[in-house]
């Protein structure tokens, strides 16, 4: 079963460098669209060189914090707008404006507040923020009021609540949340280090690698952000999955 | 202190479900209440519950602690019974209560497994379980013996009353002799009657 | 590569910029024509793409951008002419700067990290026996609004700046003035290159197929660059009429932006020098490698 | 009720205002952060300036574009996905590189595929798709079990599970994924204007502020894209409403 | 053609739900199940529908045409009585027909309310109605009556046996006046017996 989807899996990525392969080869400018073997070769040479795994973490803790400070400050704000109408009223305009307003209007502010080093992990937290914030906000809504009721009756108290009736109705709502944000806080991280350009970030190799129309090496940073992204992702399903355990209730992981 | 109801009211839109609805339940005591399908037994409990608000009338007395079978289970679907249980007392209920709680309503070794996998009986026997283990002065149950099998049923039944000394419980059936086992009062509520009102007779 | 537009047809870009500027009037007198097709885009990324693609046949873009491409397309572009100088100033708000060497010991504002502007500044500073290291201290911003800011609020200070961004500031910034021009710090240091900011390439392949129509296009681009650089106030009113820049704001900047027109062996040795800097700093400024001879047009 | 909540929201965006205006003056540099009062100003100069229904309009309908698309393919998508799990395994790959990408590496790529005119509606669209994506699939994995095992019981058609059991129970996560979306939408939309520049957009008048250092128009500006978001929002959630209203299910919008 | 179950196996881990049914359903006739609550009746049943697979044994003979009550009802919450009914049958069921239905088992004017806000009494008659009025050959009923009154639930059976006509019936109930009311075959199921092989008597 295991090994099966593993196979699955392999296909899959297989068959997505196929169509990239065949997409090269229409094409056929290879300032514009490489090869898959050649940005394999060039991930090889970027993945052996001395400073890789220091500019590889400089982004993963700058994109990993600021994913996870928006998770605990969008649940934490959703939980908070869930329980008082009042709350969701004065926060709407806030999370509004963190949702619509391009990274064009307030890049500069966000250089000054927190400078150009920091940069993605600020455009990070600013992407994921309203999305966990409204998944999660959502799920609470939606939360059955049936139990809500009981629990009412039997006096149960928040902390039960919450175990109880909030986080196993919450899950799929914080799953698509997390999943989806994630990837998106990799896209608006490195974006903020194109911007910033902080010394021995990914963003300044991608930079590097614009500027200088080196696309073998844009594609192979590329494949690398994608694999810590997923990396990631697994990382953090896995601890999601693990703490959900812990709260005794027996699993029915909804996979993505 | 006794529970007054006195003239209440309950309207959902056009339906008027409670027409000036007067009784007492005295405390510490089983009051049955019976009645047709739909005529406001449920929407009755609720309010006394605190769930849902009258349009008219008053309930008095109802005691700060509260326990109930709802109609429809209500359990934690993704918990095993234990959990489902321990969710409504204390952390000083032992496991080994819960469990012998549960062996003696038929189910012996199911504290562990899941609810969402338990048949339907089995399901209702564990939210008859839990009304009963919480720490409550009262005890709301809506048809709590439904979908028992005979043997399965009086066991039950001889559960409840075995642990309900001294509390006071309200218990909306279908069967009479549900009620006669219970002894105690037995409220009819009538047959709906969209204009006129009506009282309660005992 | 794709065929060209209509018959005879040239299609040239440029960036929305100092770069750009030099060609105002030929767009102008093209206007009612069709004998040129102009695009003014805001990223260098749509113009190279267009270029490598064979939508366009020209493009203003900036030299070492030129260089890069032609490493990247084994050859494929050529260069033509250099059509703007430097445009990098050192700006003060006060007065403690009076010439390059005072630099020393102070802290400069800059943009323009990992690229062009980093290695002038360094190279500049270099040559004039300051160690870009230890005797200065130099902080990079991501934009020139971030360093004008900066500079306001700290009521003084001192940056590097592109133009048009020198003239803008100079609007917003009481006080600001131009301490340094950093094109004629570079002739100081008298090794026969010129600090150059923009050129005007072609593909190799228009250039072999349109001989003449590349000649006819040059001679008015040259005319038109010297009618930007003597009639400002009227160049200035095209310049914002074809999306490149506000008039207000190019008019002054336009005396400051060292429009030139350069071909020739002229060019052939100011650009290899310049070149030859940049690939010394970081070979990537110039794609790798310093181009060829085949990189540079002759007439 | 319904104008005891309008005044609650004046008051939100009033505190919102008050806030800002606070900021404003701890911070106290106008070329960075200027006054709420300032920006007004500036606002109804473009407002009422002759072409700024042209340019409000030229950006709308290329990001409504973007994300109304993004949606209806997210949807057919993730019903595939939820349908064929080997679609699903399939198409993770795919999805997993749209969220992860960022806009700077396949900035090109959008170029060559769609032109820096419709270079927003391109971006909206990847921004959108999987975010949609994700909280669809999640939505039709979470649907009720038994409610299928009745409908397949019966040998109820695949229209009548869409409109009677699919739909309902996918409402939380429709809403949250269009909610979140429409104001990413907007953000990445104008983002991919501000590098495509195309004339007469936001974007161009964004880009122009900024290069000009107006930190007013800047302003102006992001306040005209935040409210056209909202009132797409509106509009949005309007629309959706009154299309789940035609499912002939009695109402209970969750409202955000 | 009769529906015939022979050696069904069904396990849930280490608990072994079915061991050796054997039981045979006659074509167009009612038959009735019984058992203690947790023996497997649901489970049968939802083998039998297709819900669920065997570990073991054979079931032959089930008609394409089924329709279902559910033990716990299964409504589109959202959708009134009408809407639930027309999921189940085909577009030519005119509004009037469903209405007069839902009338001859006391619900005469509800067909427009969502079921959400039912009682639990008229979820169930709702229930019923579905299953008779879907076009099947066959009809598992899982305690169709449970939870109601003793005057609607003959109310309910009476209507229940002048629409089943010639189709075969599958009732789980839990009520010897039930099954007895129907007529036909019952099979008692027996209590689980964790090793033991089993079978049906009629
Ligand atoms: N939330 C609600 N909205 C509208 N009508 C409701 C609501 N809750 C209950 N009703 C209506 O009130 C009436 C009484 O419902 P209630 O659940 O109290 O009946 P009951 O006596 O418990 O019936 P049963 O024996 O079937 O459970 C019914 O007609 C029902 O449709
Ligand atoms: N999905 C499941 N996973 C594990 N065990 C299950 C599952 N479904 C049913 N069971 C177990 O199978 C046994 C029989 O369940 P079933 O629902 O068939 O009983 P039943 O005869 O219908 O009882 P009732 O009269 O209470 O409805 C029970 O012990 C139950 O816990
Ligand atoms: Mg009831
Ligand atoms: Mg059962």
């Amino acid at each position: 079963m295991k090994s099966k989807r593993r196979l699955e899996q392999a296909a899959a990525v297989l068959i997505a460098l196929a169509v990239w392969q065949a997409a090269a080869a229409i094409v056929d400018r290879p300032a514009l669209l490489v090869t898959p073997a050649v940005v394999f070769m060039k991930l090889i040479s970027i993945c052996s060189s001395p400073d890789f795994l220091r500019t590889a973490a400089f982004s993963f803790v700058r994109i990993a914090s600021g994913f996870l400070l928006a998770l605990a400050a969008g649940c934490a704000l959703a939980a908070l707008a869930g329980s008082f109408r009042l709350v969701e009223v004065l926060f709407r305009p806030f999370i509004q404006t963190i949702k619509s307003v391009p990274v064009a209007s307030f890049i500069i502010l966000c250089l000054i507040v927190i400078g150009s080093e920091g940069l993605s992990v600020l455009i990070a937290f600013l992407i994921v923020l309203p999305i966990v914030y409204t998944n999660v906000l959502q799920g609470i809504k939606s939360t059955d009021r049936k139990l809500l009721e009981m629990a009412k009756v039997f006096r149960a108290g928040l902390p039960k609540k919450i175990k109880y009736i909030y986080l196993p109705q919450l899950e799929p709502h914080i799953v698509s949340a997390s999943s989806v944000s994630v990837g998106l806080a990799w896209k608006a991280g490195i974006a903020g280090e194109v911007i910033g350009i902080p010394d021995g970030s990914i963003g300044e190799k991608l930079y590097e690698a614009k500027v200088y129309l080196s696309t073998a090496e844009l594609f192979a940073w590329t494949v690398v952000i994608i694999l810590l992204s997923i990396g990631f992702e697994k990382l953090f399903s896995f601890i999601l999955k693990r703490l959900y355990a812990l709260t005794g209730r027996s699993q029915r992981w909804i996979s993505q | 202190m006794d529970i007054t109801v006195t003239g209440l009211e309950k309207r959902y839109g056009e339906n008027r479900v409670l027409t000036g609805f007067t009784a007492i339940f005295p405390a510490g005591e089983t009051t049955c209440i019976m009645g047709p399908s739909g005529c406001g037994k449920t929407t009755l409990l609720n309010i006394m519950m605190g769930l849902d608000f009258a349009d008219g009338g008053e309930v008095r007395g109802v005691p700060r602690l509260m326990s109930a079978v709802f109609q429809e289970d209500r359990l934690l679907e993704g918990f095993n019974a234990e959990s489902n249980i321990r969710f409504v007392c204390g952390k000083k209920t032992y496991r080994e209560e819960i469990a012998e709680h549960l062996e003696r309503i038929g189910l012996a070794g199911e504290h562990d497994k899941p609810v969402r996998n338990f048949s339907g009986g089995m399901r209702r026997r564990v939210a008859v379980v839990r009304a009963v283990l919480a720490k409550s002065e009262i005890l709301f149950l809506d048809e709590p013996f439904k979908g028992l099998d005979e043997k399965t049923k009086l066991l039950t039944m001889q559960y409840v009353r075995d642990n309900i000394a001294g509390r006071t419980v309200i218990i909306v059936t279908h069967s009479l002799d549900e009620a006669q086992a219970f002894g105690g009062r037995l409220i009819n509520m009538p047959v709906r009657n969209e204009t006129g009102s009506r009282g309660a007779g005992s | 590569g794709k065929p060209a537009g209509q018959a005879g047809q040239i299609r040239i870009g440029g960036l929305t910029g100092p770069t750009s500027m030099g060609m105002v009037k030929v767009m102008e007198s093209a206007k009612d024509g069709d004998d040129y097709v102009f695009t003014i885009a805001g990223s260098a990324d749509e113009l190279t793409l267009k270029l490598i693609q064979g939508d366009l046949d020209l493009a203003a873009i900036p030299a070492n951008l030129a260089s890069v491409l032609y490493n990247n397309t084994e050859g494929e572009i050529v260069l033509l002419a250099v059509n703007t100088l430097g445009v990098l100033y050192i700006v003060e708000k006060g007065d403690t700067v009076n010439s390059f060497s005072d630099l020393r010991g102070k802290t400069i504002y800059a943009t323009g990290k990992g690229s062009v502007p980093e290695y002038v500044l360094k190279y500049l500073l270099t040559g004039n026996g300051i160690d870009p290291e230890n005797d200065v201290s130099i902080r990079w911003k991501s934009e020139p609004a971030e360093v004008v800011a900066l500079m306001g609020e700290e009521g003084s200070g001192i940056a590097m700046l592109p133009q048009p961004y020198v003239t803008v500031a100079k609007g917003q910034l009481e006080g600001l003035r131009v301490c340094a021009d950093l094109t004629e710090e570079w002739e100081k240091l008298d090794n026969g290159s010129v600090l150059i900011t923009g050129v005007l390439a072609a593909r190799k392949e228009f250039v072999d197929k349109h001989p003449d129509e590349l000649e006819k296009f040059l001679r008015e681009y040259s005319q038109s660059v010297e009618f930007v650089n003597s009639e400002v106030a009227q160049a200035a009113r095209l310049i914002e009429e074809f999306g490149i820049f506000k008039a207000a704001v190019a008019e002054k900047a336009i005396p400051e932006c060292n429009i030139t027109y350069m071909a020739g062996e002229k060019m052939k040795s100011a650009v290899q020098g310049y070149l030859k800097v940049l690939f010394d700093q970081n070979p990537k400024a110039v794609g790798g490698s310093l181009p060829g001879n085949d990189f540079y047009y002759e007439e």
